[in-house]
């Protein structure tokens, strides 16, 4: 379904992103697991076109995203939650709900509204809450409800489970594996390895902009060194 | 009506102090002497919304103590008002013994109080060391005269801040970053920087929002050991918000659980863990804390 | 009564600024920058009418149409040459080009035009009504831009505030990466609003010129900066701020002139604006938007 | 080598003065030999009174971070300031051109510097474009009155009336500042060097302040204001020291720009020229001294450089604004400066990146 | 456009250099006082090029700078044209740069005749009536139009002689130097004349587009006439609005009143009986007049255009110029300080008189003060033309 070959990202003088290569197949969760700054947001950056490759390529659905802009990226259902939530502190929260279904025809707007409603019911509360005051956890909810509301095809998650409390993360990852059983692929970027990789069928290591492991969720869980620098020995 | 909009202006209403039976876990050590933090029928609203609500705490001068909750609880609202970034609509305040009514968030920095911020808040144009200096702003004066002059006491104070930056850089083994500037740093580092700064102001409650956020293991693991290690070189008191259970089981000596702005639980760890009402809120049914 | 005269006289002036003041805080409260150059659009629009009118002998709505329609062109052309590299740039960056720009119109157009006035009465030719035997007028024009104003004030407030391309428009000004996660198209979203903004300030150009009737290269700038000030006073972005900011401050430069002397008329009416803000620190319809910490 | 041993800061501090002094020695160098057109040397001074200015700015723009569009009714504060300072002097028989100047310098810096804090305090209340127009009011109001100021000397001491000359009530007297016309009959007292020593006294003091405990706490408030307070910073107090320092050296400014020329009118002080000197700070870079100073003196001998073209000088003027404001960010422009950082960075690796491994 | 030529005029024009006079000019070509500048840069390029058409042995080579009306940029256009080698400066337009450029010719000794600069403080040396002064006397430099004083103690005789007005209500424009020297000077007369001022209105640069307050305070004092000491622009706003709200009282204005009848799309009906003082009008019969109109609106001039008073004063100025260098007998060869001592020793000596388009027809004077005597024309519009006034 996706194919990043070899790609190369910069900031400036900084060479965050060196000859990573991975895919994603129809149907699967795959985890991006690496220390801070590893590169893995810089990743997803990159796919969704906020950042520009300088080298390789990328094919989503035979489609190719190298150099096709944002906006449309998200049209073609492949649909990136941030890092740090990025919601639109003036709007509020139903309001945030409808710009995530911008691409969306109207009449699919209302049941997805009800269904990412009856996933966060906090957000129901708050609906007519200026996004901005809401609190760190209710915010990153509405990010990710937000993403939802695009139907995507591939959505892929920034460290979803950050700032939640732990019943919360334990809903996150359960949304997670309904949104796989539904058939959504993912592409899971986590601090939470534990968890991230107990989800995933498939995972990598990135290290200081590299690849540097890759397997399957089980394989990666019991690597030793994945348990040393991830899961806290 | 939000303290960030305009100085001292709204007027809190003080209600009657209620001398509260101190429901407070402190550790024994701390029982001799006078608590670093009381807050008493603490509370604010927000349009209606009753964001915290009576919060009653008493945390010791040496004490590590946890603040955890669901999302949206208050917890990050209970640090605004220690920190007069909002001001209480209700209750009173006491920072090692003093009233801070009416102070605003610098002056209750001065009084004692230092926190970090859930979403990161550094100086991000300058380097590492100067936000650090910048922390140490009231630790040492040097007139406006005296630096634009260049005159010897400036050249002296400017050593004394140097050298004192990168001792408290060496606490998180730092000090190789201190000429980088910290916007630029990886997450991880910006959120120990943040602490170093809060630390810079030699305060004697720290307050630390959601610390190990962002941080995978091996890096929390790092972080519990440097906490305590503040705890013990200062002896100043700690209060903490995470929803790392890892972290707060095993190294907070009492916790407070919020919950839609009301304290629904406190007491040490063990207490806490079994506590049905704060299991169906926030833990879940999980491995709650593997401790 | 003379008070009445004044008011209206300052109501008049009023919605010149505000009608100016509308399409300045559109662009202001969406593209986020201040473009100084707007009132050159301004003055760029009164040309083309006036030219359309008095060289091409069109019929005034004819000229109205076609400055709209130049000026919208313009404003985009402007955009996509000047401003739309400086996306990621910071905002006073964009500020100087757009001052850069400013010049430019006001330089061009006195190379193009001559630096003679060119006056400019035969746009709306309706009697004006007079009432109390003369001595209180109030000009055709006058209504016609009161009306005018609020027209365009209620028809942006509906279109930012319902429709899907104006919410796209406040996505943008909030966090321009995260409306392209949307799925919204920054670049041309932007250029929408510099569109709207620009035809806005080719129907103020007309008004203001039907209702001061001189025209040189220099016409617009003044006036520009006037607007800015009422768009800041009325709250940055909100635009039934603009044009509220804008008929105060022609009522207060009015009644400033008519109560405490003609000399000092301007020094007053800024300060009044400084005692307004200071009383109402983020302008009289801007809400104050709490940072959450 | 050791240079490249120094601390960025140090470096571009020492780089900054070296402009300045540099710049200096090869002008009066050419000057000896004849080699400066009238042209050039007619603006020297007005050169220097654009550096300290654009310097000045940067405090409160670059370095606080507040937008300012009224710093020319500082520079006309001080401006005015120095004329009637001088005029008295004059009058009290002081020969002495340096001393003229240096007094009047000195009161025009303080007065403007009083304004300027005056000013501050309730504009300090506000935050950003609020913040900017009420300098602009400020700076309009300023104007406005000094159209309907007549002041004048004359043995008997100071006259002064807001209706008009003949209203002042002196005999045998010099009428000082005449309304509109402003201050006629200044004598020309401003030199070079006294312009040279102008800039380096405003570039020591802000580059000092910049460098300093507060200069530290300005810029934290800047980056965030929430934060700065949390460590126990007054906020208001740091972005009053910075607008009211600024203040008084663009009054200083003011004093050098007005002896230079034998009249001064208050509408020359208007909002176009607190634009044209922001143009110069935001050109040259936010904080950046040296910078401005560089495109302060650029940007005040274009016009005459454009001269040649006459009519088309402005457009030119105008175009080239744009450019140099737009071509940085082209894509083409990147590739290269990428290109070249690159290669410098091979040598010295960039912060981020070492601290991408440091986190290990 | 006239611009289009302007560019030439950048550059130095006329015949070779050496064996002709460099004559300088300054005025704004840009912003918004470049009517004015434009209207001297073409008038003395008209002038310069019929001298050196009719090839007698005075020549001159001309180089005009434009100061956009700016203090500052008018003292670096002076620079620049010494650079260029000018050796007299007609020039600058407008008052204030022109004050600061005087300074810089007197420092230089260098001869300086300016069309339009008309405040006292450009020559310079006027003690007031209680002996104050404002600027030392600058010798080097004349006048071709009235001074400031001059105008506003005409108008204020004028109209206590013809009786114009019972009760007189004046706007002007306290942001302008050219204005406010006027209005002061006619307060003074009209006082010992006692006429009866009932309002005095000012208004700005920054707020010229709204006179409804001025207006309404001059009809409530029932002025039967507005002095309008002020340029033509505003004053074609301020006819539109008195039309609008029924005010007719007489209108009196004074030299940068000219050009109202040319403003395009302006309805002269409005300006009908309105009355100024004006040295030159664009329609006037004599054939001098007719064939510098007729030159200036051609093509290679002002195409179009219609001279204001700023191009006949600065026509003048030239043949003003070239009627002493002939009586002086200086020659192109000459350093500019000695050219200037004789040109001034010419201009202020008695036998030393000059007749044009300004001078209404009489022989103009030039006192040692640097002032210009001649006589102001009564004028009035009548049927969108300008009459002598009785
Ligand atoms: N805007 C930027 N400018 C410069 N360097 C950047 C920028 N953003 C990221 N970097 C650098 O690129 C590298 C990768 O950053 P990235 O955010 O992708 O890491 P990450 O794996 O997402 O870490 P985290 O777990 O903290 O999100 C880091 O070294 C970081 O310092
Ligand atoms: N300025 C404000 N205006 C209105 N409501 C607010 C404001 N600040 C906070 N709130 C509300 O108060 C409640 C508590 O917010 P707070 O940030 O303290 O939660 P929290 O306990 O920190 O949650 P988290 O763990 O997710 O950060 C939230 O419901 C939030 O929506
Ligand atoms: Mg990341
Ligand atoms: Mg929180």
């Amino acid at each position: 379904m996706l194919s990043v070959y070899n790609i190369n990202v910069w900031y400036g003088a900084i060479h965050a992103i060196k000859n990573v290569s991975f895919e994603v197949n129809d149907g699967e969760t795959v985890a991006l697991i690496g220390a801070n700054g590893a590169g893995k947001s810089t990743t997803l950056k990159t796919l969704s076109g906020l950042l520009r490759s300088r080298s390789g390529s990328i094919k989503f659905m035979g489609e190719d995203l190298m150099h096709m802009p944002a906006e449309k990226i998200v049209q073609n259902g492949l649909v990136h939650v941030p890092e740090g939530r990025r919601i639109f502190q003036q709007m509020t929260v139903e309001e945030n709900l409808d710009m995530g279904a911008y691409t969306q025809p109207k009449e699919s707007i209302a049941e997805n509204l009800e269904r990412v409603y009856a996933q966060f019911p906090r957000l129901k509360e708050r609906r007519r809450q200026v996004a901005g005051t809401l609190s760190g956890g209710e915010q990153q909810m509405l990010a990710m409800g937000r993403g939802l509301m695009a139907n995507p095809k591939l959505l892929m998650l920034d460290e979803p489970s950050m700032g939640l409390a732990p019943i919360l993360v334990e809903q996150i990852f359960e949304i997670i594996e309904s949104l796989h059983d539904a058939g959504t692929t993912i592409l899971l970027v986590e601090q939470n390895a534990q968890m991230a990789l107990s989800v995933a069928t498939r995972g990598y290591v990135l290290e200081t902009g590299r690849i540097t492991l890759s397997g399957t969720g089980q394989e990666l869980l019991h690597n030793d060194d994945v348990r040393k620098a991830y899961l806290g020995g | 009506m939000s303290k960030l909009t305009d100085f001292g202006k709204q007027r809190r209403e003080t209600t009657k102090m209620v001398p509260v039976p101190s429901v407070s876990i402190m550790p024994e050590r701390d029982l001799g002497s006078a608590p670093a933090l009381e807050c008493l029928h603490l509370g604010i609203e927000f349009g209606g919304l009753k964001a915290v609500d009576d919060f009653n705490v008493t945390v010791g001068k040496t004490e590590i103590c946890g603040l955890i909750g669901p999302n949206g609880a208050g917890k990050t609202t209970v640090f605004n008002l220690l920190t007069k970034v909002y001001n209480p609509t209700h209750g009173t305040i006491m920072v090692d013994g003093k009233d801070t009514a009416g102070m605003n968030p610098a002056k209750v920095n001065q009084l004692g109080v230092a926190r970090t911020f859930q979403n990161i808040r550094l100086f991000n144009t300058m380097t590492v060391e100067e936000n650090v200096m910048v922390g140490l702003h009231n630790q040492r004066h040097c007139g406006l005269a005296t630096s634009v002059l260049r005159l010897p006491h400036h050249w002296k104070s400017e050593r004394w801040y140097h050298e004192r930056a990168l001792e408290l850089l060496d606490i998180f083994d730092m000090t190789g970053l201190a000429t980088h500037e910290a916007g630029s740093l990886p997450y991880g580092a910006q959120r120990r920087l943040e602490i170093v700064r809060a630390l810079a102001t030699n305060p004697k409650l720290l307050l630390l929002d959601e610390p190990a956020a962002g941080m995978n293991p091996s890096e929390t693991a790092d972080l519990m050991e440097n906490i305590v290690k503040i705890r013990d070189t200062f002896q100043i008191a700690i209060m903490l918000i995470e929803h790392d259970m890892n972290l707060v089981m095993n190294i907070c000596e009492g916790l407070c659980v919020l919950n839609f702005g009301k304290i629904i639980a406190k007491g040490t760890p063990e207490e806490i863990q079994q506590n049905e009402a704060v299991i169906e809120a926030y833990l879940g049914k999980q491995k709650g804390g593997e401790a | 009564m003379e008070v009445l005269a004044n008011l209206i006289n300052g109501m008049s002036l009023g919605s010149v600024y505000a009608i100016i003041a509308l399409g300045y805080t559109m662009v202001y409260g969406i593209a986020k920058m201040l473009n100084f150059a707007h009132g050159d659009v301004i003055m760029v629009g009164a040309y083309i009418c006036f030219c359309s009118v008095s060289y091409l002998g069109l019929p005034a709505i004819a000229g109205v149409l076609l400055s709209i329609v130049g000026c919208t062109v313009l404003g985009i052309v402007i955009e996509r040459l000047a401003y739309k590299p400086l996306r990621s740039a910071p905002s006073l960056n964009v500020l100087i080009t757009a001052i850069g720009v400013s010049y430019f119109l006001q330089n061009a157009a006195l190379l193009i035009m001559g630096s003679d006035p060119k006056s400019f009465s035969s746009i709306i030719s309706l009697p004006a009504l007079h009432l109390f035997d003369g001595r209180l007028t109030i000009s055709a024009t006058a209504v016609i831009t009161i009306l005018a104003c609020v027209v365009i004030m209620v028809a942006l407030t509906m279109f930012t505030g319902k429709t899907k391309m104006g919410k796209a428009m406040r996505a943008c000004s909030e966090d321009r990466d995260a409306a392209q996660l949307m799925g919204i198209n920054v670049n041309s979203t932007i250029s929408m609003v510099f569109a709207i903004g620009s035809g806005l300030a080719a129907i103020a150009g007309v008004l203001m010129c039907a209702a001061y009737p001189t025209l040189m290269p220099t016409t617009g700038s003044m006036p520009g900066i006037k607007a800015f000030t009422a768009a800041v006073l009325g709250g940055i972005g909100s635009i039934p701020g603009a044009a509220l900011g804008g008929v105060l401050l022609g009522i207060i430069e009015i009644f400033a002139r008519a109560y405490i002397g003609t000399q000092l008329a301007d020094a007053v009416v800024f300060a009044v604006l400084i005692v307004m803000l200071l009383i109402k620190p983020a302008g009289l319809l801007g809400k104050t938007v709490s940072e959450k910490v | 080598m050791g240079f490249m041993h120094l601390k960025p800061q140090t470096r571009s501090t020492v780089i900054t003065y070296a402009i300045v002094i540099v710049a200096f020695i090869v002008v009066t160098l050419l000057d000896g030999m004849g080699l400066i057109s009238n042209s050039l040397s007619g603006q020297l001074v007005p050169i220097c009174a654009y550096v300290s200015l654009a310097v000045s700015l940067n405090l409160v723009v670059g370095v606080s971070g507040e937008l300012s569009l009224g710093h020319a009714g500082f520079m006309s504060v001080g401006a005015f300031t120095g004329v009637i300072v001088a005029g008295c002097l004059a009058r009290m028989g002081v020969e002495s051109e340096l001393l003229l100047f240096a007094g009047s310098a000195v009161v025009g810096a303080v007065v403007a510097g009083i304004i300027g804090f005056l000013v501050g305090i309730p504009v300090m209340r506000l935050r950003g474009d609020y913040l900017a127009i009420v300098t602009l009011a400020f700076g309009e109001i300023i104007k406005n009155l000094l159209n309907n100021f007549y002041i004048g000397v004359d043995d008997a001491g100071l006259h002064f009336s807001m209706t008009d000359s003949s209203s002042l009530g002196m005999s045998q007297g010099t009428i000082l500042i005449n309304g509109p016309k402003g201050a006629v009959g200044i004598d020309k007292i401003s030199t070079f060097v006294l312009g040279v020593v102008v800039v380096l006294i405003t570039v020591a003091v802000v580059l000092n302040l910049m460098h300093s405990r507060d200069g530290r706490a300005i810029m934290a408030v800047r980056d965030n204001r929430i934060a700065a307070e949390s460590v126990g910073i007054n906020t208001t107090k740091y972005r009053l020291i910075a607008f009211t320092v600024a203040s008084a050296l663009a009054g200083m400014a003011g004093v050098l720009y007005a002896m230079n020329y034998s009249t001064v009118i208050p509408s020359q002080f208007d909002f176009n020229q607190s634009i044209l000197i922001l143009v110069y700070v935001v050109l040259g870079g936010m904080g950046n001294i040296s910078g401005s100073i560089i495109s302060a003196a650029f940007l005040t001998v274009l016009p005459e450089v454009l001269r040649p073209i006459n009519n088309y000088r402005m457009l030119i003027y105008a175009v080239v604004l744009i450019l140099v404001m737009v071509v940085p960010h082209t894509k083409v422009y990147q590739r290269a400066a990428d290109a070249l950082r690159e290669r410098f960075h091979k040598a010295a690796p960039k912060p981020a990146a070492e601290g991408g491994e440091a986190d290990e | 456009s006239n611009e289009g030529d302007g560019s030439g005029a950048g550059s130095a024009s006329g015949s070779a250099s050496g064996s002709a006079f460099m004559i300088g000019g300054i005025g704004p070509t840009t912003g918004d006082a470049a009517i004015y500048g434009n209207g001297v840069r073409i008038g003395a390029q008209i002038a310069i090029d019929e001298i050196n058409a009719e090839g007698g042995d005075i020549q001159f080579d001309y180089n005009f700078q434009d100061d956009e009306n700016d203090a500052e940029r008018s003292v670096n256009a002076y620079n620049n044209l010494k650079d260029w080698g000018m050796q007299i400066l007609m020039g600058t337009v407008t008052t204030a740069p022109c004050v600061a450029v005087s300074a810089e010719t007197n420092a230089d000794n260098l001869f300086q005749i300016t069309p339009s600069g008309s405040s006292t403080d450009v020559i310079g040396g006027q003690p007031d009536a209680d002996g104050n002064i404002a600027t030392p006397r600058k010798e080097n430099v004349f006048q071709m139009c009235f001074t400031d004083p001059n105008q506003g103690a005409a108008s204020a005789q004028y109209i206590s002689e013809q009786q114009l007005g019972t009760k007189i209500a004046i706007i002007y424009n306290n942001s302008d130097t050219y204005s406010t020297g006027i209005y002061q000077s006619f307060l003074a007369e009209a006082s010992e004349l006692g006429l009866e001022i009932v309002s005095e209105q000012a208004f700005t640069n920054d707020s010229a587009t709204d006179f409804s307050v001025q207006l309404n305070a001059a009809r409530d004092a029932e002025a039967d006439l507005v002095f309008l000491p002020i340029y033509y622009t505003p004053i074609s706003l301020i006819l539109t609005q008195a039309n609008s709200m029924g005010y007719a009282p007489k209108w009196f204005g004074v030299d940068g009143m000219d050009g109202i009848l040319t403003v395009e799309g302006f309805d002269t009906s409005l300006a009908e009986g309105a009355m100024l003082l004006t040295p030159f009008v664009a329609t006037a019969t004599d054939e001098a007049t007719q064939s510098f109109v007729e030159k200036y609106q051609s093509a290679d001039y002002g195409d179009g255009e219609t001279p204001n008073q700023f191009a006949a004063d600065a026509y003048d100025c030239i043949y003003a110029l070239r009627a002493a260098i002939e009586q002086s007998g200086v020659t192109p060869d000459m350093d500019y300080s000695d050219i200037c001592d004789a040109l001034v020793e010419t201009f202020t000596s008695e036998d030393f008189s000059f007749t044009g388009l300004t001078t209404a027809g009489e022989a103009a004077t030039w006192s040692d003060t640097g002032e210009i005597s001649k006589q102001p024309m009564g004028m009035v519009i009548e049927d969108g033309v300008y009459m002598p006034l009785a």
